[in-house]
């Protein structure tokens, strides 16, 4: 276990270096504009632009421009290009908002999609079978923006039920507010996953209702909903747990960047898409980071998960 | 980013968005019921109270040395006060330069080069320190050291140059003399400048005091003199306006009400939504395209007003490169565009136009009858076919720029379709909005046509020429994106810019508008129009003043 | 299995060398997922038709309309009002579907639209598979460093968020334009996007390729070939890749759905398609900016898209029912 | 060692089991009739596929589902297991019926530790405390063999060898001292030495409680060892059924001697290889007419269209009973091979 955590944590370090350098590179190598000419604005000069450069080391050679950029990144003062503000402060100020949203949905997907999953397990047959196939397959095949923009639109502003977007901080107009605000992003970014969650955890629970131990318990007596929890559930969930896992890592790691920005949460998601569309290199990069850490944190947790729920599952490499 | 986020980014970061008098010009029929409405408007209302207003972005900065956006520029005038600044009044009154900070106009030597200001007596700044005369060079020094956007208009100062290339933060400029004890400031130009008491008047110049630091301000904005200072500032969140109840400048405004609570807003349509709902008092952008319709049928004259404002939207067409080398396939495009598509495309807030020069600019003469047709008719695409064909320019590729917004992206599509249909093998190109003007602006990217607009710095038609003056033409961040480089034009600004009177040179810049449109040097369709639009708390008919310079005027907004 | 015949045995039969005669029989058995890939290939038929459309409609895609007028049961109707408000859907000849802001036909343009769509969906799904199988094969055929090479660049790409990479490199590509070598892409071309999709999406199919191979190279036939002296490229090619089909089979389908999906979700966040070329990710994202005069701007090219990756994702979801009973889906991220 | 007299514990009259498949419908029990007294061990022998283990789980409740079709009775005690409520059934299982199940690698939960397996069971009928069932599952532990009993409590099924797993299931099973227990092939997946030891536990606890045990196996070697009577199973129908003895010493039916013919004993020197019986199993899907061992049987002839019926045949063994119809003189002969009892493997009668 210690080796494990030692041999994850080192794999981190390695994919979040090779990921800082791809996402600097793509910036750099490619050209799309000299960042010292935005900045300068419309009426510089030459000589103003040259300051700029000098100030902001574009004259440096690359992997020096990457060391710095880096080490502010870590020390926490990388400035953005485009208005001069701390990145860091915004990604924090960001990350409330993102974890809401992000937890909120993943709750929500994991115990609809349980539940659905379940019921028509049970209900097995052509028909239901049928029916969440394609329900699931719906959920995965509309564009996230879109149902958000239509929820946020019919449901929000026309018929008045929920808030036009924004998020409500709790400290500030309280819980009920706050949810108001996250009802239907949470709704719009599980109804991604719902679908695929039921269908999943219904093929396994098929599959596990076949299982001889499950035999062996209905054999010992045993109440049909202890069956049901206690072993069908209980070993079905483990695939679904794993799944959920790295879904999750990947919402919080910038997969809700368009649930994000259609209800206007301004969370990270949100500041990384318009940081995008200004060029702005310093927050693309942090919010990239951040969100390979929260992937590859996710992918690191769900392995322990794996083997803490599994107990035939080692964690010897 | 989505469309709607964007909003009226274009408007602050393309370029600052000041704005016109035409308000009350009553040449627009619908407008006059509002115009009469809002031209009373100034002194009426009650004080006091607390609203809430929407902006779509951040302003880019809260500290007067850099801030160069509309949004910064609108709540910076109730905060700061420069030596000299606008009238708080609507229409061409508005664009006047009255004393701020100084007790009159400044005293200018004979060759133009000295100015002579003196700071008015007792003043102090919102936290309860005396301003001195000498924090005026240090103003100075914050624009130049910090690289602002504006540090380029204070070049002209002698030792300017010199200070920036120093780089030394408390170096002296040797142009800037001041006297703590007689109020005195001395300001020395290496050559005359007309320009000087608007760019005095330039929020950058606002004073701050003596021991800010140099460097950015925002989280923590400078204290100034004005009727508001800058509270709670919430970076990319918001900020409020809380008034100064001791400020007691004569001839300046004070605030009516107590609290103004800047929101940022990022989405549009739920800011106009919020708006209706009265959630929101006032937003500061136009509402959103698709709520436009709604919001005109039912708060025109009520809760929401639209204002043209001082702007030039135009296609430029680069003199460079073929095929709008050639004059006859400039006119030909002239000729083609439809201005009321146009207008259409946005949303009706566009006024068609033939002249480069905005109605509410000094200078400002309507061409009529236009050469290239009425703009409110049906253009004769015929003619321009046969234009391009005797040119032999046709079957030419074109490559039309435009950048991301929602409009200019409309507007370089348009063009491409149009310059097809008249014979050329055309093809928009859209670029990222904040690298579009450099890209254009690039002699190596030889852009053929493309989107550009402008929106003055100050009201000041020269503002405006420059962009086709062939003397300002440069291989890169160039403003003259079409390379216009006619010698008549060239004069006649070089001319006007040597003499400080803008009623003496009224008739020149008109000259040079009429020839640039004549000689189809851009082709140019109108004049953007902006909006107020607000809660139904807001005493629309007393408290609405809409400024030239700075548009809605905060200190006189109020409550019923 | 000592018991007699049970339920689940049917289940449970092996799934090693099943026959493509029983597949496509199972698949032909499945009337949802004929269904939905019939309607798949009927949107096809439709994409190819654009121009006959536009024959009728009498306009082109990326003509302009703005001062037009256009009637409408007797009266005549600005195709876009004064106010910028483009006309709703007239179900005649001309403006169909209505009209965008720019007074185009919008149902010319959704089946204009619909040919890049589905290009990029295919192109980008095409060219990840090559990449993939190339890759995965590699890495699972040699082992050692060759995989170890492959498998921590795939682990990166796996780790990068997907969204933020394709919408970094689409807006930074959108720029400046692609040049590798003698390969020159220019910056609106709809290679860009296509080639993002296809280079962020290869980590799905080549993981399960590479444990495939890993698994195939042990087999009784490899052994067989490599004794008989083939070379790597003969077994790879000659041997793997043909076991490979049903796998490959299975996720191309998926691929390309999801290929449309993120073509859909850069250009919303302004990194995908490019002017004039239409395609209904920037219709989708120009329209939603106008739900409250026009949700046809929205809703139009929001149900194609869904009715596409939908039938594609039920008619792949077939293909692998019939091809592998028992497989789990993978939830890919739009 | 009949126990006619001891109490009837089972009483199953002609269990039919049929499945729905897409294929059709499949008879994989058909008239099957069994009893089963307090302290006996009645072996249920054949062929994988002849349907013993559906009668096995058929009678615990656990063929039920809505493509399964059941007829006959089968009662325990007063209680129809057939027709059972799921509460009435829900109390018997685990308590008076227990069940061995073949393969102890994937009859235990693998995520859960096998003393919470057992625990469970026990608290599902008893009113115990979670440290009384602990100490009552050490106990079963130690009784089936296992060592260090308290410490396998925390163990997880992977955990455990074989032979230790099967020994926990039995424990399982045996937990609430059940009076019928069902041992559906227990000893298959382990090798000869365990076996032996399992077999062991098995009558010993036969000797102990006084439960009646159904042994479902293929391998005549185990129960040759433990079994009181047997009954012999062939494409879902019982062909023979009798003492241990009977069966053994005087096998009426062709597929038995088939069988014995294919017995490894232990006490006897390995043959090079075991006879086995030409053909395969018959499909339950189309079974064939009349007797279902016709087509394997080198001796079957017209008589054996009709459906036999399972009758005593044999003078003087009023309970053992056989489903062919050759008169036990002919058969006599006929089962003779190289000396052995045994099916001969030549061309059949079809």
């Amino acid at each position: 276990m210690g080796r494990f955590v030692v041999r994850r944590l080192v794999g981190m370090v390695v994919v979040m270096f090779a990921v800082s350098v791809l996402t600097f590179l793509i910036f750099n190598v490619i050209p799309n504009g000299d960042p010292a000419d935005r900045m300068a604005g419309k009426n510089s000069t030459p000589a103003q632009i040259a300051a700029i450069e000098r100030e902001w080391g574009f004259d440096e050679p690359l992997y020096e421009q990457y060391l710095t950029t880096m080490e502010k990144v870590a020390s926490g003062d990388l400035i953005s290009y485009a208005n001069q503000t701390n990145v860091v402060e915004e990604i924090k100020r960001g990350l409330p908002r993102t974890f809401a949203l992000a937890i909120g949905a993943a709750l929500l997907w994991f115990a609809m999609g349980t539940a659905l999953g379940l019921y028509t397990a049970v209900r097995a047959g052509r028909w239901t079978d049928t029916l969440v196939t394609v329900l699931a397959l719906i959920g995965i095949s509309m564009p996230v923006f879109w149902l958000g923009a239509l929820a946020s639109y019919y449901l929000g502003f026309k018929a008045g039920l929920f808030p036009n977007g924004g998020y409500s901080e709790i400290g500030q107009a309280g819980v009920w507010e706050w949810v108001k605000h996250m009802i239907l992003p949470w709704a719009v970014l599980a109804t991604l996953f719902i679908g695929v969650y039921s269908r999943v955890l219904r093929a396994n629970v098929l599959d596990t209702l076949n299982e001889d131990y499950v035999r062996t318990a209905r054999a010992k007596g045993l109440t049909e909903r202890r069956v049901m929890v206690h072993h069908v559930l209980r070993n079905s969930l483990i695939p679904i747990v794993t799944l959920w896992g790295l879904d999750f890592g990947m919402v919080l790691g910038g997969g809700a960047i368009l649930t994000e920005t259609v209800f206007d949460l301004q969370g990270v998601g949100q500041y990384f898409a318009e940081s995008v569309g200004q060029l702005d290199v310093p927050p693309v990069l942090a919010v990239t980071l951040f969100g390979a850490f929260f992937i590859v944190l996710l992918n690191t947790l769900v392995d322990i998960a794996y083997a803490a729920l599994d107990p035939r599952i080692r964690l010897s490499s | 980013m989505p469309g709607s986020l964007r909003g009226l980014i274009c408007l602050s970061l393309a370029s600052v968005a000041i704005s016109g008098l035409t308000a009350c010009g009553g040449d627009d029929g619908d407008a006059d019921a509002d115009a009469e409405a809002v031209s009373e408007a100034t002194n009426g209302g009650r004080t006091g109270g607390t609203i809430t207003t929407a902006y779509t972005s951040f302003p880019d900065y809260l500290d007067p040395a850099l801030s160069y956006t509309q949004e910064g520029w609108q709540s910076m005038w109730t905060v700061y006060t420069p030596l000299l600044t606008y009238k708080h009044a609507e229409g061409a009154e508005g664009a006047t330069v009255v004393p701020g900070l100084a007790e009159a106009m400044p005293d200018i030597s004979h060759d133009g080069r000295v100015y002579k200001l003196r700071l008015r007596e007792g003043l102090t700044y919102s936290d309860g320190t005396d301003v001195k005369a000498s924090d005026f060079e240090h103003t100075i020094k914050r624009v130049l050291n910090l690289q602002s956007g504006g540090s380029s208009f204070y070049q002209s100062i002698e030792g300017a140059e010199k200070y920036i290339d120093d780089g030394r933060a408390g170096a002296d400029i040797s142009g800037i003399e001041t006297s703590d004890e007689t109020r005195d400031i001395t300001i020395t130009l290496t050559e005359p400048d007309e320009r000087l008491p608007y760019i005095l008047a330039m929020n950058f110049a606002a004073v701050v005091p003596g021991d800010t630091p140099f460097e950015n301000q925002t989280k923590n904005p400078p204290p100034g003199v004005g009727p508001y200072k800058f509270d709670n500032v919430r970076i990319n969140r918001g900020y409020d306006l809380v008034k100064v109840p001791a400020f007691d400048v004569p001839d300046q405004a004070t605030g009516k009400l107590d609290t103004i609570n800047v929101e940022v807003v990022k989405n549009r349509r739920r800011q106009t939504q919020d708006t209706i709902q009265n959630k929101i008092d006032y937003m500061h952008d136009p509402p959103a395209p698709d709520q436009l319709r709604e919001v005109r049928a039912r708060y025109t004259g009520t809760r929401y007003a639209e204002f043209v404002t001082n702007s030039t939207y135009y296609y430029f067409l680069n003199h460079d490169v073929a095929p709008f080398d050639n004059a006859e396939a400039r006119e030909a495009v002239n000729i083609a565009i439809d201005k009321r598509s146009l207008a259409r495309l946005f949303g009706g807030l566009l006024e068609p136009g033939c002249n480069f020069l905005p109605p509410g600019m000094k200078g400002y003469e309507k061409i009529e009858p236009c050469p290239w047709g009425d703009p409110t008719a049906a253009p004769d695409v015929a003619k321009a076919r046969q234009l391009v064909e005797s040119s032999g320019t046709a079957g030419q590729a074109v490559t039309v720029f435009g950048n991301d917004e929602p409009e200019p992206k409309a507007l370089a599509e348009y063009l491409s379709d149009v310059l097809n249909d008249i014979g050329y093998k055309a093809r928009p190109r859209i670029i990222e909005a904040s690298v579009y003007p450099a890209t254009i602006g690039n002699h190596k990217t030889r852009a053929q046509a493309g989107f550009a607009n402008w929106f003055q710095d100050f009201p000041h038609p020269g503002n405006f020429m420059f962009l086709v003056d062939g003397d300002s033409i440069q291989p890169t961040n160039n403003q003259n994106f079409g390379n216009v480089n006619d010698p008549e034009i060239n004069e006649i600004l070089d001319a006007a810019s040597r003499n400080a009177d803008i009623e003496e040179v009224a008739d020149d810049y008109a000259r040079a508008d009429r020839l640039t449109v004549e000689g189809a040097h851009v082709a140019a369709y109108g004049h953007r129009e902006l909006t107020v639009f607000y809660s139904d708390r807001i005493d629309f008919e007393n408290c609405t003043s809409w400024h030239p310079v700075y548009n809605l005027d905060l200190t006189q907004l109020c409550l019923k | 299995m000592a018991s007699g015949v049970q339920p689940r045995s049917h289940a449970a039969l092996p799934e090693v060398g099943r026959p493509a005669g029983l597949a496509l029989r199972r698949l032909r058995r499945n009337r949802t997922a004929l269904g939905f890939g019939a309607l798949f290939v009927a949107l096809v038929a439709l994409a190819l038709a654009a121009p006959l459309w536009a024959h009728i409609a009498g306009t082109t895609p990326s003509k302009n309309h703005l001062s037009d007028t256009v009637v409408v049961d007797g009266r005549t109707e600005q195709v876009v009002t004064f106010d910028g408000v483009p006309i709703a859907p007239t179900w005649q000849k001309k403006f169909f579907l209505g009209a965008d802001t720019n007074g185009r036909d919008v149902a010319v343009r959704l089946l204009y639209g619909a040919r890049n769509s589905l290009f990029i969906g295919i192109a980008a799904a095409l060219i990840t598979t090559v990449l993939a199988v190339l890759l995965g094969t590699l890495a699972g055929y040699f082992r050692g460093w060759t995989d170890a090479v492959i498998s921590r660049s795939l682990d990166v790409l796996w780790a990068f968020p997907v969204l933020l990479l394709g919408v970094a490199l689409g807006v930074s590509l959108a720029l400046g334009g692609l040049k590798v070598g003698p390969l020159e892409i220019s910056g609106d071309s709809k290679w860009i996007p296509t080639m993002i999709i296809a280079v962020v999406s290869v980590v799905y199919l080549a993981r399960p390729i590479r444990g495939q191979v890993l698994s195939l190279r042990e087999k009784e036939f490899v052994e067989a070939a490599r004794a008989q002296g083939a070379g790597p490229l003969r077994i790879m090619f000659g041997e793997l890749l043909p076991n490979l089909v049903s796998t490959i089979l299975v996720f191309f389908a998926l691929l390309v759905a999801n290929a449309i999906l993120l073509e859909a979700a850069l250009s919303f966040l302004g990194a995908g398609v490019q002017p004039p070329e239409p395609s209904w990710g920037t219709m989708l994202a120009e329209g939603i900016t106008l739900l409250a005069t026009s949700p046809h701007l929205t809703i139009v090219p929001g149900l194609m898209l869904v009715l596409t990756v939908l039938s594609l994702n039920i008619f792949g979801d077939g293909v692998r029912d019939a091809l592998d009973p028992r497989g789990k889906v993978r939830p890919e991220h739009g | 060692m009949s126990s006619s007299h001891s109490e009837l514990l089972l009483d199953v009259q002609d269990l039919g089991v049929s499945f729905a498949t897409p294929e059709g419908i499949v008879q994989a029990v058909d008239a099957v009739s069994l009893t089963l007294h307090a302290g006996e061990v009645l072996a249920v022998v054949g062929e994988s596929g002849s349907g013993k283990s559906v009668t096995a789980m058929t009678l615990m409740g656990l063929t039920r589902s809505p493509n399964a079709r059941i007829a006959g009775s089968a009662k325990l005690r007063d209680l129809d297991l057939l027709t059972a409520g799921a509460a009435e059934l829900r109390a018997v299982r685990g308590e008076e019926i227990a069940m061995i199940f073949q393969d102890p690698m994937t009859s235990l939960n693998p995520v859960h530790r096998i003393g919470r397996q057992i625990v469970e069971q026990i608290q599902a009928h008893r009113d115990v405390c979670g440290k009384e069932a602990r100490d009552l599952v050490v106990a079963q532990l130690e009784r089936v063999g296992i060592p260090q009993a308290r410490e396998r409590l925390d163990a997880y099924p992977h955990e455990l060898s074989g032979g230790m797993r099967q020994r926990v299931m039995i424990a399982l099973a045996l937990s609430c001292d059940p009076s019928v227990l069902i041992a559906d092939e227990p000893t298959t997946a382990l090798d000869v030495t365990i076996q032996a030891q399992i077999l062991e536990v098995l009558s010993q606890l036969r000797k102990e409680s006084n439960a009646g045990i159904v042994l479902v196996t293929h391998d005549l070697g185990v129960v040759a060892e433990i079994a009181d009577r047997i009954a012999v199973m062939y494409a879902g129908r019982i062909v023979e059924q009798g003492s241990a003895g009977e069966i053994f010493y005087d096998p009426q039916h062709p597929y038995t001697w088939g069988l014995l013919g294919s017995i490894a004993r232990v006490d006897r020197p390995r043959p090079r290889r075991l006879p086995s019986i030409t053909g395969l199993p018959p499909s339950l899907l189309h079974p064939p007419q009349g007797c279902h061992f016709r087509p394997r049987c080198p001796h079957a002839h017209e008589a054996c269209l009709a459906t036999p019926a399972l009758v005593a045949r044999v003078p003087g063994a009023h309970d053992h009973a056989d489903r062919c119809v050759m008169a036990p003189g002919r058969k006599a002969k006929l089962r003779q091979v190289g000396g052995q009892i045994g099916l001969e493997a030549r061309g059949a009668w079809r």
